[in-house]
Parts: structure tokens; C-alpha cells; sequence
């Protein structure tokens, strides 16, 4: 391996570094705030829109995001619907990883023993305030470990832009062993670029967990 | 875990010597004869150079070469389909004997695989719309322009033009259709199939034709095969001679090409 | 010889092109095209399925070993298990499909390499299933099982695994339907999946049918839906009904 | 003080109706002096969870500071019922009749306003465990009442002194033992000042050690005429509690006494059984 | 003949040992007669949880075909005590002597061993849901001590009979209620012909009406003495069971007596208050 050929493809794995972490929280944001909309839809039976909400979830979760960008890429000009690639990146992963997301939340929300919602339904709160101070306190924390698996999991998946041309870590990485043929270095620096991003995320979210969880039921 | 193994690249840099003479790679003639099929990596979404039929049946210039080349040998041809960027690594890696995908010699490239003679004559040109038309490669500055990952465009583009906003894409599918879209200023690639694209395609032009040095389109095969690299050699004389690339110019190529183009733009006599 | 085979399993295609499709829509009914796509698709299943056959076995291995006290085993399958967790899966099948073959010293087809890629990670992804069903049997029930003088292997094989396989086949379903879905990046390293069919077919046709893409991208979304979706809907089945034995 | 504290201020001590007691079987006294028209009054009541039947036309009526205790085996239905009782569960026909007004039936605009009346303890600690005990006990008259916090406050801190639990008004429930929570989840229910408490088996998850310090604290409440109904095991405190018993079965009402009749004299085979099902062990060695 | 078939062969009835229980306190006596040499001896038991002592320096004797009751309030060490007794915890010091014989500290394979002699019933129900009553049964004897299928289920059969359960032989614990599923472990514990049995709180997850059912059988096994050791907070039970009293407070033994003479003249104030306590609510009212 050559330290050369390493260091004179740095900028551009900065660059995609920067983007990739870009897109992804953007993407994670957009698919968390969604997500938690969707799961809450159901939670609460809402007519017509739980349902929209399950489809949804089925649709975007049992099919691989790859064939969802190259639709919204490829697919959606012919029908006249044209976005740029980062549009589409960041459009398709926040829906695809909102499926996740809602999953997740949903889990939480289901975890929470039927007596709390019932203690708070005697204490005559509203659907709303059940919500406010109840439901999604303690959903919301119940749901961190399964939310914070979906991030790095949205996180690695990101890779998959590449399939639409956007500069991120792989296609980079692809593209100079492509011109250079030195796929040892190049690789190399791919597996470094994930883990500079994964390994202190998974560590981060693992302290947020546990803070989350004292923060909301006080333990230690 | 990336740190052993052989260096190709960088034994070519020190003498080519080093790697090749007495030591073989890849398969031998008398062991592709002795398995009964060749290997052979192409395009399937090139037309008309490599592609797929709607019978599912492969055809093209790079295929016909292919299916000539079986026959001489008397072998099968298994067809390998790859994408530009995957050309090297099919070889490097043993999973193909020879490459006949387009693919263009390079200074580069013959550090890492041995080309036998060329068949085709090509160079890098630039397509685009009738109505925002480039007709030299200073226009793009600043533009998007879309090139598949691993051809010699990209790289040329790289290079020698920093300023063009490349768009990467994995195949001349996504290539051709980006552009289509709208989504790029102009394309580049190989000129030659350029102009077949924009005779199928009304409404955009080669506004640039030749860019940079003409090159050759040649065989590939394994860094060291110097059997089969032998053998190819031959063959291509052989057929040259035996005037199999103008038949295959006439039945594979002409019809997709405006009547501008002549044979001797694109075969090597 | 994998793909021959699936091949000729695939439908047969004998559908005119319709004339009530729309124009797009009817290239996927030209010519072999129908039968391409499928025999496409099953090379994707194909391939995720040798590699939960590989996985799966030794998965259920690692899993069990990490219940051991051990704590070097431990660590190393962990470390083991988070490598596969940190590398994105692409990421994955690009290592393999470079080192592979010159590690191994051996031509390596596309196919190949994909098995032994998904293969180790779906062996990681197993080990953690199989181990957080095991020790989600409750203490009580392992202690249960030693009061009555049993050892090691006779919890594993008389407790812990009759009372976590209804959590651990769920797991692994939903895993498989990742699998199947992951299967489409097959398309980048040469293997001729239903999306690299898709593409060859859109080519084929760009004359007479230029809005194929979103026909054609559009029934490969559909093709991966109706795989999966049944999976993931069999998993919360048995899901559901695997928390309703625990609490009955 | 520590009386005023707990008692309920919205009721009037009216030690006369506590030992009154037997009157009021059946469903034929309708026409009664607003004095000691029922508080509660259920008619005809039936619940049903899909085909099964847990509830077949059950009457009764509560009177102001009275205890009514709710016996019966495991599965009879005493949880339905009392669950019916804050709306909780939809029933099938008949009606409760709160202070003289019907509830329309499985209105759950109608009962959301009601369950500011009536407090409930369930079985499983119900303890929010986002919440500090404070923030429990003051969510109900805050956010649902709007009462001022100052003066939620002021009765919070005169609650938890009674309890004994002022030190833990910062602490979250987990930091609390069994019995621990089981009374502040009490005081959550009183500090809504409701008119009737429900009780369902709520000492039935507990240590035994803690068992006392709860039903201490109810019995506290039921001699400051707090009217109250209480499902419970502990036959002890039942006795003592109670100013009527009902006997459920299957869903029907199968006697309904004075509680010193009922433990002494109970009318049925059935109830009679079930008390000595219900005595220790030991007392009586049957082989 | 019903007798014959819960009594665990191994032993022989010794009416004599029943009597004499309050003999044996503290670690002296070690040179016996084999006749009343104690089936097992703890001695200077040691137990902690990271820094927590749990139990500290604890030492006794249980005699064949004596029953030795566990009191002593929550938390006080008498779950980790008896899971010491079948190595289901490491120690930290101490010996423990089962006839006889020392067994080597946390020797997991050496416990393994003596497990089939001594039975161990639980408080959570820890029958094997994925198994029928039958399967649960058979288990121990013929996996562990490979004895022959056939003489294993005709022991079954006998003592299914004697619990009266003969007609859920083939029902999955599911389909039984909790009295009836610890009963059958008791029954699972028996099938290995124990000498010694173990009992945590059997009765504590039960509904009220199902502990009388598993107490009479606890009790009819001691009359044909079966050597036990039970924790329960049953007092009447214990009152009839113990031959002797062990009162256990933060790990140390504050009292060890005859059954007789604890329940009535308890020597320290913590089991007086203790058995206060556990007495029920309103026999004594309080405020
Ligand atoms: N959510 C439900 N769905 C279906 N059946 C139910 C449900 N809840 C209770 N039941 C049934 O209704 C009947 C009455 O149950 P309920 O809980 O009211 O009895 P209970 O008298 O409170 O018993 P316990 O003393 O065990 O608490 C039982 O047969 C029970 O199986
Ligand atoms: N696995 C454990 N880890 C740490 N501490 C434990 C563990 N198990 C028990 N303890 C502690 O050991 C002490 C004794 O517990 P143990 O369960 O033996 O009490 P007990 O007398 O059986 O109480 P109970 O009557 O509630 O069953 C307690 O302080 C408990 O918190
Ligand atoms: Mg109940
Ligand atoms: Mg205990």
C-alpha cells in the first residue's frame, strides 16, 4: 500500500465524507420526524390515515432502497418528475428510512404496559395530553435503542447513492480504483472513512441512550 | 488485511519486465481448449458494440469479434457482462480470460493488463442537445457533464478539464439516460458510439468530435498471459486479412451510423 | 451453472404484447423479456439463499458460543460481530469481490463472491438473533434445568433452544427478506441480477419505448414487494404468536 | 388535621349512612330523598367480550360514605365490573347512574369528565415512571382540573405528610417499594378530590410486609366516609372494611349483605366455600 | 398405597427425628452416631453480590425427615440461601455437607451431580411451557439419570394419581391453572426420588383460592417425612409444617427454634415484629 497514492486521493474522500455525513443527517432527521408522524397515526387508530400510514410502512420496508432511488432517479423524468441526485438521495432515504423509523417508535409505543394509558385515561387526560405527558415520554425512550440501530443502519446505507451518481464515500472509492486501478488503498480508505463516521456514532448514541432513559424514568 | 498480494501497477512502473517473462498468468490456449469455453467480459447495455437482444441473445461489434474468436478456437464463448469500471478487476481477478468491452488502450491501463492489437480506432467526443450545442470542451467549464466511471473519458475530463462537473455514472444505461433527461449539459464517450447514439437519437449532436489523441480500441487479457496474448495477436492479423472486421463493420456498425462516417474512421486495416 | 439452472425453472413468457399497456409498460412483455426479468430475480433469491444456507448453520454456532463465559471468545465474536455491523454491506461485497479471489488464489465468479459476502454477515446477524433468543429464556427456566441436574448441552438443547427458536424464526425471517432485498446491489459487481436485466432491456429498446425506465424500474420494485412483503408479514405472524405463548 | 387532609372535602362526614348498611338490594327504590339517593346506581349492566359474557345484568347502588366490597373467584368478573365503573371498558346495555345523572353509555367525552370524580387504583403499580412522584400526583389536578399549582401544591404536601411520603416527592417510582407506590398512586386518585374511589386487588402485587401499611391507609379513608369499592383478597380487612359485601359468580350477583352478615351467615354454598377456600391454611387440616 | 407413592423411597420413615428438632443449633456437634448424622450441614456460609454481603457466616443442620421453615422479611437473604443450598449460586466461604460428604465449593460438576438428589421448586412457575405435563415429568429421570422410560412413567403415573392430576398428563402447562402447574412441579422434583427438597415461596405468585391446594400437598409430603426446607410467608402453614424455625435477617440467623416455641415465644424483637406484621390486617387495628 502507498501512502502516496493515499494522500493525494484525501481531498476528494473529504469531500465525500463531508457530503455523506450531510446527506445522512439530513435524511435521518427528515426520516425520524416522519417516522415518529406515521407511528403516532397508528397509535392512535386516526381513520383513514393509519391506514395510508401501513401502507406505507409495507411498501418502503420490503423493497431494497437501491430500486427505490433508481425509480425516483430513472424512473420518475419519464413522468416527468425530475430531481437532482441529492434531491432524490435525500428524498428516498428519508422515506425509506421513515418505514424504519415508524417501526421503531412503534415498538416503543407498544412496549408501554396497557395499565399506564389506562391510569391515564382514569385520570380523565385527553387523547392529546395522554400523549404529551405519557405516551410519548415513555415511548419515545423505550424506542431510542431501536431508533439509534435504524441510524446507523440509515447511516450505512448511504452507500447505496452511489447507484445515482452521487460523490459520496463508495462512489468515490469506486471511482478512483475505476481510473487507477489501486483498489488496495482506495478500499482501505473506505473502511476507515465508515468507521471514522460509525464507530463514534454508535458510541455517541449508546451514551444518549442511557441519558434518555435516566432523564425519563430517573435511573442510574 | 489489504496490505499483501501481487502489485501489478506498481512492478510496471519499475520495468514491465519484472512481472512477465518466464512466469505465466491466467489460462494458457491449450487450457481455455482443454475446458471448452472461453470467458470473455463485454458490455449488455452498449449498443451497437455490446448489448442484449429482447430474445436475451448477446450481439454487437465486441460480440461478433467474441463469437469469432470461439469459433477459431473451438470453444464456447461464456459471456462475462461487465461495466466500464470493471473491466481491469475481471481480469486481475481470473474471473474473465479477455476483455472485448470497448476498451480503450492506455498508458495506464498497460501497467495492469496486456493488450493485444487493436481492431478499432476511437477518441473521446462530446454529445449534446441541438438547442444549448457544445462544440468544444472550454464550453463545459463549469457544466455538468456525464461520463460512465472507468472509461477514458472520465479520466481524460479529470485530468485535463478540473473544472467540468463530472457526474459518475455506473453504466452507459444511466449514463445515456441522465442525459436524456436533462439532468447534464453533454456526455462524454467514445466517440463512436456517440455517433451511433445520436443517430438513434434526434435533436443531439456530436458537437465535439475528437478530443485529445486518437487511441485504440484492443483486446485485453491477463497481466503475464502471454500465451493467449500471442495468440490474439495472430488472430487479429489473421482476421484483418481475412477482412472479417469490414463484414463486421457492415453488418453490426453501419446501420446505426450517420452516412458522415466512413469505415476507415473506425476499423484498423 | 446457477444461473442456467434458474433459467430454465423461470415461467415460460407467452404474453402478446398488450395493447392496453402503456407504450413503456409493454417492453417488459416483448420478446423473453417477461422470463428474463424473472429468471433475473431468481438468481437474486438464489443467491441469498445459498448464502442464509452458509450463514444460517454458522450463525447458530457463534450465537451459542457467546453464551459461554468466556470472556476471549467473547470478545473476539463480538468483534466479529461488529465489524460486519460498522461495514456497510456494499462495502462488503467490494472487499470480497477484490480480495476474494486473490486471496484465495482461485477464479471467483460474481455469484461466488456474493454468497461468501452475505454469507458472513448473515452469520453475524444470526449469531446476535440466536444469542439474544437464548438468553431471553428466563433464569428461572435455566435454573429449573440445573436443579434438575442438567448440563450444559441439555440446557442448551432440552431449554434454552425448544423455548427462543419461535423468537429466533421470526428474526431470521425478516433477516432473509433483507437478504433477498440486499440482493440487489448484485447489479455492481457483475452479476447478472433483475436489475442488470432491466437495464439491458431498457437499452434493447431505447428507439421504440424511451419511457421504459419507469415501466421497467417500476415492475422491479413491484417484483422485490411481493417477495418480501409475505416474509416480513409470515415473521409478525409468528412473532405475535410467539408472544402470546411466552404470556400464556 | 391529618383527617382533613385525606378526608375528601367535597363530602360531608354523615356517620348515619355507614352503619345503614343492608338497605338498598335489588333495583325497585327509585323514588328516595336527595339525602340518601345513591351516589352510584348500576342497572341492568352487561358487558361482554366477544361471545363470552362477564357481566349478565348486574344491579346495585352505592350510597354516599358508604364501602361496598366486591367478592368473588378468580374470573367472576369484579375487575370488569369496577372497570365499567370509570369507563374503561364499553358494555353492551344497561346504565350507571352517577350523583342522579346518567352516563351515556360508552360516551368517552361524558366519562373523561366523570373520571375527575372518581379515582381509581389499579392492581399493577400505575405510577407514570417519566414522572417524579410530585409531577404524578399533580398532572390530574393541573392539566385536567386547571386548578392552580400553588394550590394543588399545598395539597399535595398535606397528602404525602398523612402518607408518611413527604421525603419522596422528588424521587421517580422506581425508587419506591411496592407499597410505597401503591399509596401514592392513592393519593394521585385523592388529590383530584373525587367523589367515589375505585380499589382493584391493590395490595394483590405486593411483599406481604407491605400489604399492612396500604390497607391501613384504606381503612384510614373509609372511617373519614370516603365512599369507596373495593375488590379485594385480604379477608381480614374485607371484614373490617366493609359496610356491604356483594358475592359475584360468573358474572351475576350472587348475594349482596351486611358485611358481619355475610362473613358470618353467608346465605349461598357458593360464598360459603369461597370463604373457606379463602382461610389459612393450617387452620383446619383436611387429609 | 397414595402414601407409598409420594414418600421418597431413599427414605425410611423415622418418626423419632420428627420430634426432636430443636437439637443441632450452632456448629459443634460434629462427632454423631451415622443414625442421626444430619442429612446436610451449612457451616460458615459466605455470600455476596459484588460488595453487598448477603449472607454472613451462616451455619446449620437440617435431620432426615425434618422440615425447616425460612422466615424473615424481604430481602433478607432466604431466596440466595436456598439457591446456595442446590449450587445455583457461588459462594465466597463456607462449606456445605450433604451426607456427609463436603461438596467442593462452586464446583459446578459436582453440583450437577447432587442435584438429582436434592429437588428444588421455585416461586415463578418454571415448568417447561414447551413441553406437556408428561414430557416436564420425565425429563429429569430418564435424560440425567438415564433410569428406563418404563419404570420412569409408571412413577409418574402413581404419583400424578396422588395429586390428582392423571388427567392432564398430556396438557401443556398453559392449559393449567397455578395451583395445579406447581403442584406438577413438585411432582417433577419427587420423580427423581430426592432426599431433600427444597421450596421458595411455592405459593407467592398463586391466586388466593390455589394456595390451600399446594400447602396440603407440602403438608402430607411432610407427614411422611420428607426432609425440606421452605420458605413461605403462609404462617398458618408454617405454624403446621416447621419442625423447626430459622429466622433470617440481613443474612444472619437471628433464631432458630422449634416451630412451637418460635410462633408463640419468639426470643428477639425483630421476629416479634416480624410476626406481627404478617399477621392479617384488622385483627389489630392500629390508628
Ligand atoms: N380483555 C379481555 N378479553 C377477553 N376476555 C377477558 C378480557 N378481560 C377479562 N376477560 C375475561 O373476563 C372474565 C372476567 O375477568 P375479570 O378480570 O373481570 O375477573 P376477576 O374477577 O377480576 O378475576 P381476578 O380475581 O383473577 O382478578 C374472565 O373470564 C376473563 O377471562
Ligand atoms: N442477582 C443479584 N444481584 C445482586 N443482588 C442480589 C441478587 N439477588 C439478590 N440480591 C440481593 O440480595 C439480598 C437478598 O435477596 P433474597 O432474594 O435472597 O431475599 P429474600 O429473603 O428471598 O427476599 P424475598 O422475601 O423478597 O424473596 C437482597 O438485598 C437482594 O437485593
Ligand atoms: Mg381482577
Ligand atoms: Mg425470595
Amino acid at each position: 500500500m502507498s501512502w502516496q497514492i493515499m494522500q493525494s486521493a484525501l481531498p476528494l474522500f473529504e469531500r465525500a465524507f463531508v457530503l455523506t455525513l450531510k446527506l445522512s443527517a439530513i435524511s435521518v432527521v427528515l426520516a425520524t420526524a416522519l417516522g415518529l408522524v406515521l407511528a403516532l397515526l397508528r397509535e392512535y387508530r386516526t381513520p383513514v390515515l393509519s391506514h395510508i400510514s401501513t401502507v406505507f410502512q409495507e411498501l418502503f420496508r420490503n423493497t431494497p432502497l437501491l430500486i427505490q432511488l433508481f425509480f425516483l432517479y430513472y424512473g420518475l423524468p419519464s413522468v416527468g418528475i425530475m430531481w437532482s441526485a441529492q434531491t432524490c438521495a435525500i428524498v428516498g432515504m428519508s422515506i425509506f428510512g421513515a418505514a424504519y423509523m415508524s417501526g421503531a417508535f412503534e415498538g416503543g409505543f407498544s412496549g408501554m404496559p396497557r395499565v399506564q394509558k389506562e391510569s391515564a385515561r382514569a385520570l380523565g387526560l385527553a387523547p392529546l395530553q395522554m400523549i404529551r405527558h405519557v405516551t410519548l415520554p415513555q415511548g419515545l425512550t423505550r424506542s431510542v435503542p431501536a431508533v439509534a440501530a435504524n441510524i446507523i443502519f440509515m447511516v450505512k446505507e448511504t452507500s447505496v447513492f452511489t447507484v445515482i451518481a452521487v460523490p459520496e464515500l463508495t462512489n468515490t472509492a469506486r471511482d478512483l480504483i475505476g481510473m487507477y486501478y489501486r483498489s488496495d488503498e482506495y478500499l482501505f480508505m473506505l473502511v476507515v472513512a465508515y468507521a471514522i463516521i460509525l464507530i463514534p456514532l454508535s458510541i455517541i448514541l449508546t451514551l444518549l441512550e442511557r441519558r434518555v432513559r435516566r432523564g425519563t424514568f430517573g435511573d442510574n | 488485511a489489504c496490505g499483501n498480494g501481487p502489485d501489478p501497477a506498481a512492478a510496471g512502473a519499475s520495468g514491465s519486465s519484472s512481472s512477465s517473462g518466464s512466469s505465466q498468468e491466467g489460462k494458457t490456449v491449450d487450457q481455455i481448449k482443454k475446458d471448452g469455453t472461453i470467458r470473455i467480459a463485454t458490455f449488455g447495455d452498449l449498443p451497437p458494440y455490446g448489448y442484449v437482444k429482447n430474445d436475451g441473445t448477446r450481439a454487437g461489434y465486441d460480440v461478433a469479434l467474441g463469437n469469432q474468436i470461439g469459433k477459431d478456437l473451438g470453444v464456447k464463448v461464456e459471456w462475462v457482462q461487465v461495466n466500464a469500471d470493471g473491466r481491469v478487476d475481471s481480469l486481475k481477478s481470473d474471473k474473465v480470460d479477455l476483455v472485448l468491452a470497448n476498451f480503450t488502450v492506455t498508458d495506464e491501463r498497460k501497467q495492469v493488463v496486456d493488450f493485444a492489437e487493436p481492431y478499432m480506432k476511437v477518441s473521446i467526443g462530446v454529445v449534446s442537445p441541438d438547442s444549448a450545442k457544445i462544440t468544444s470542451a472550454d464550453q463545459l467549464k463549469g457544466k455538468q457533464l456525464a461520463v460512465t466511471k472507468g472509461t477514458t473519458a472520465e479520466t481524460y475530463f479529470t485530468e485535463n478539464y478540473p473544472d467540468v462537473e463530472l457526474q459518475k455514472f455506473d453504466s452507459k444505461t444511466q449514463q445515456f439516460q441522465a442525459f436524456k433527461d436533462g439532468r447534464v449539459a453533454a456526455l462524454a464517450d467514445d466517440n463512436t458510439y456517440l455517433y451511433a447514439w445520436a443517430k438513434d437519437n434526434p435533436g443531439y449532436t456530436v458537437g465535439v468530435k475528437t478530443l485529445g489523441e486518437e487511441s485504440t480500441i484492443a483486446p485485453a487479457v491477463k497481466k503475464g498471459n502471454k500465451d493467449l496474448l500471442d495468440w490474439t495477436n495472430k488472430e487479429i492479423k489473421q482476421l484483418s486479412a481475412d477482412g472479417f472486421f469490414k463484414n463486421a463493420y457492415e453488418t453490426e456498425l453501419a446501420p446505426s451510423f450517420t452516412s458522415d462516417i466512413k469505415p476507415e474512421d473506425v476499423i484498423i486495416e | 451453472m446457477v444461473l442456467s439452472a434458474i433459467t430454465d425453472v423461470a415461467l415460460s413468457p407467452a404474453y402478446p404484447a398488450s395493447t392496453t399497456l402503456a407504450s413503456g409498460a409493454s417492453v417488459l412483455f416483448t420478446g423473453d423479456n417477461f422470463t428474463r426479468l424473472l429468471s433475473g430475480l431468481g438468481t437474486s433469491v438464489t443467491v441469498a439463499g445459498l448464502a442464509l444456507l452458509v450463514g444460517i448453520p454458522l450463525g447458530v454456532v457463534l450465537g451459542a458460543l457467546r453464551i459461554l463465559k468466556n470472556p476471549v471468545l467473547r470478545a473476539v465474536l463480538r468483534l466479529y460481530l461488529e465489524f460486519f455491523r460498522i461495514v456497510p454491506t456494499l462495502v462488503l461485497l467490494f472487499l470480497s469481490y477484490y480480495i476474494l479471489p486473490r486471496e484465495l488464489g482461485v477464479q471467483v465468479d460474481g455469484v461466488t463472491v456474493a454468497v461468501v459476502a452475505f454469507g458472513l454477515w448473515v452469520s453475524a446477524e444470526i449469531s446476535d438473533i440466536v444469542r439474544g433468543a437464548l438468553i431471553s429464556v428466563s433464569d428461572h427456566q435455566v435454573d429449573a434445568g440445573k436443579a434438575l441436574g442438567m448440563n450444559g448441552l441439555q440446557l442448551l438443547w432440552y431449554v434454552r433452544i425448544p423455548q427462543s427458536i419461535n423468537l429466533m424464526i421470526p428474526a431470521t425471517i425478516n433477516l432473509a427478506a433483507r437478504v433477498i432485498m440486499t440482493t440487489s446491489l448484485l447489479l455492481l459487481i457483475s452479476v447478472i441480477d433483475v436489475i442488470t436485466v432491466g437495464q439491458q432491456i431498457m437499452e434493447a429498446n431505447r428507439m421504440t419505448h424511451p419511457d421504459a425506465a419507469f415501466w421497467v424500474y417500476g415492475f422491479i420494485f413491484f417484483l422485490y414487494f411481493i417477495i418480501c412483503w409475505p416474509l416480513a408479514m409470515i415473521a409478525k405472524a409468528l412473532e405475535k404468536r410467539a408472544k402470546e405463548r411466552n404470556n400464556g | 388535621m391529618a383527617d382533613s387532609a385525606v378526608l375528601n372535602p367535597s363530602v360531608a362526614p354523615n356517620p348515619a349512612t355507614t352503619s345503614a348498611t343492608t338497605a338498598g338490594h335489588g333495583s325497585g327504590d327509585s323514588a328516595i330523598s336527595p339525602d340518601d339517593a345513591p351516589l352510584l346506581s348500576v342497572r341492568h349492566l352487561k358487558k361482554s367480550y366477544g361471545t363470552h359474557e362477564v357481566l349478565k345484568d348486574v344491579s346495585f347502588d352505592v350510597k354516599r360514605g358508604q364501602v361496598l366490597v366486591l367478592l368473588g373467584p378468580s374470573g367472576s368478573g369484579k375487575s370488569t365490573l369496577i372497570r365499567c365503573l370509570n369507563g374503561l371498558e364499553t358494555i353492551q346495555g344497561g346504565e350507571i347512574v352517577f350523583k342522579g345523572q346518567a352516563v351515556p353509555a360508552n360516551n368517552e367525552r361524558a366519562w373523561r369528565k366523570l373520571r375527575t370524580e372518581i379515582g381509581m387504583v389499579f392492581q399493577s403499580y400505575d405510577l407514570f415512571p417519566n414522572l417524579t412522584v410530585a409531577k404524578n400526583i399533580e398532572l390530574g389536578p393541573t392539566k385536567v382540573q386547571k386548578r392552580p399549582k400553588a394550590e394543588v401544591d399545598e395539597q399535595m404536601d398535606r397528602l404525602l405528610a398523612d402518607v408518611q411520603l413527604s421525603e419522596y416527592k422528588n424521587a421517580y417510582p422506581r425508587e419506591l417499594s411496592g407499597g410505597q407506590k401503591q399509596r401514592i398512586a392513592i393519593v394521585r386518585a385523592l388529590a383530584m378530590n373525587p367523589e367515589l374511589m375505585l380499589f382493584d386487588e391493590v395490595t394483590a402485587s405486593l411483599d406481604p410486609e407491605m400489604v399492612r401499611e396500604v390497607l391501613e391507609l384504606m381503612l384510614r379513608l373509609a372511617k373519614r366516609h370516603m365512599t369507596m369499592i373495593v375488590v379485594t383478597h385480604e379477608m381480614e380487612f374485607a371484614r373490617r372494611v366493609a359496610d356491604t359485601v356483594m358475592f359475584l359468580e360468573n358474572g351475576v350477583i350472587l348475594e349482596r349483605q351486611s358485611g358481619n352478615e355475610f362473613f358470618t351467615h353467608p346465605q349461598t354454598d357458593r360464598a360459603r366455600n369461597f370463604l373457606e377456600s379463602m382461610a389459612p391454611v393450617g387452620a383446619e387440616p383436611q387429609d
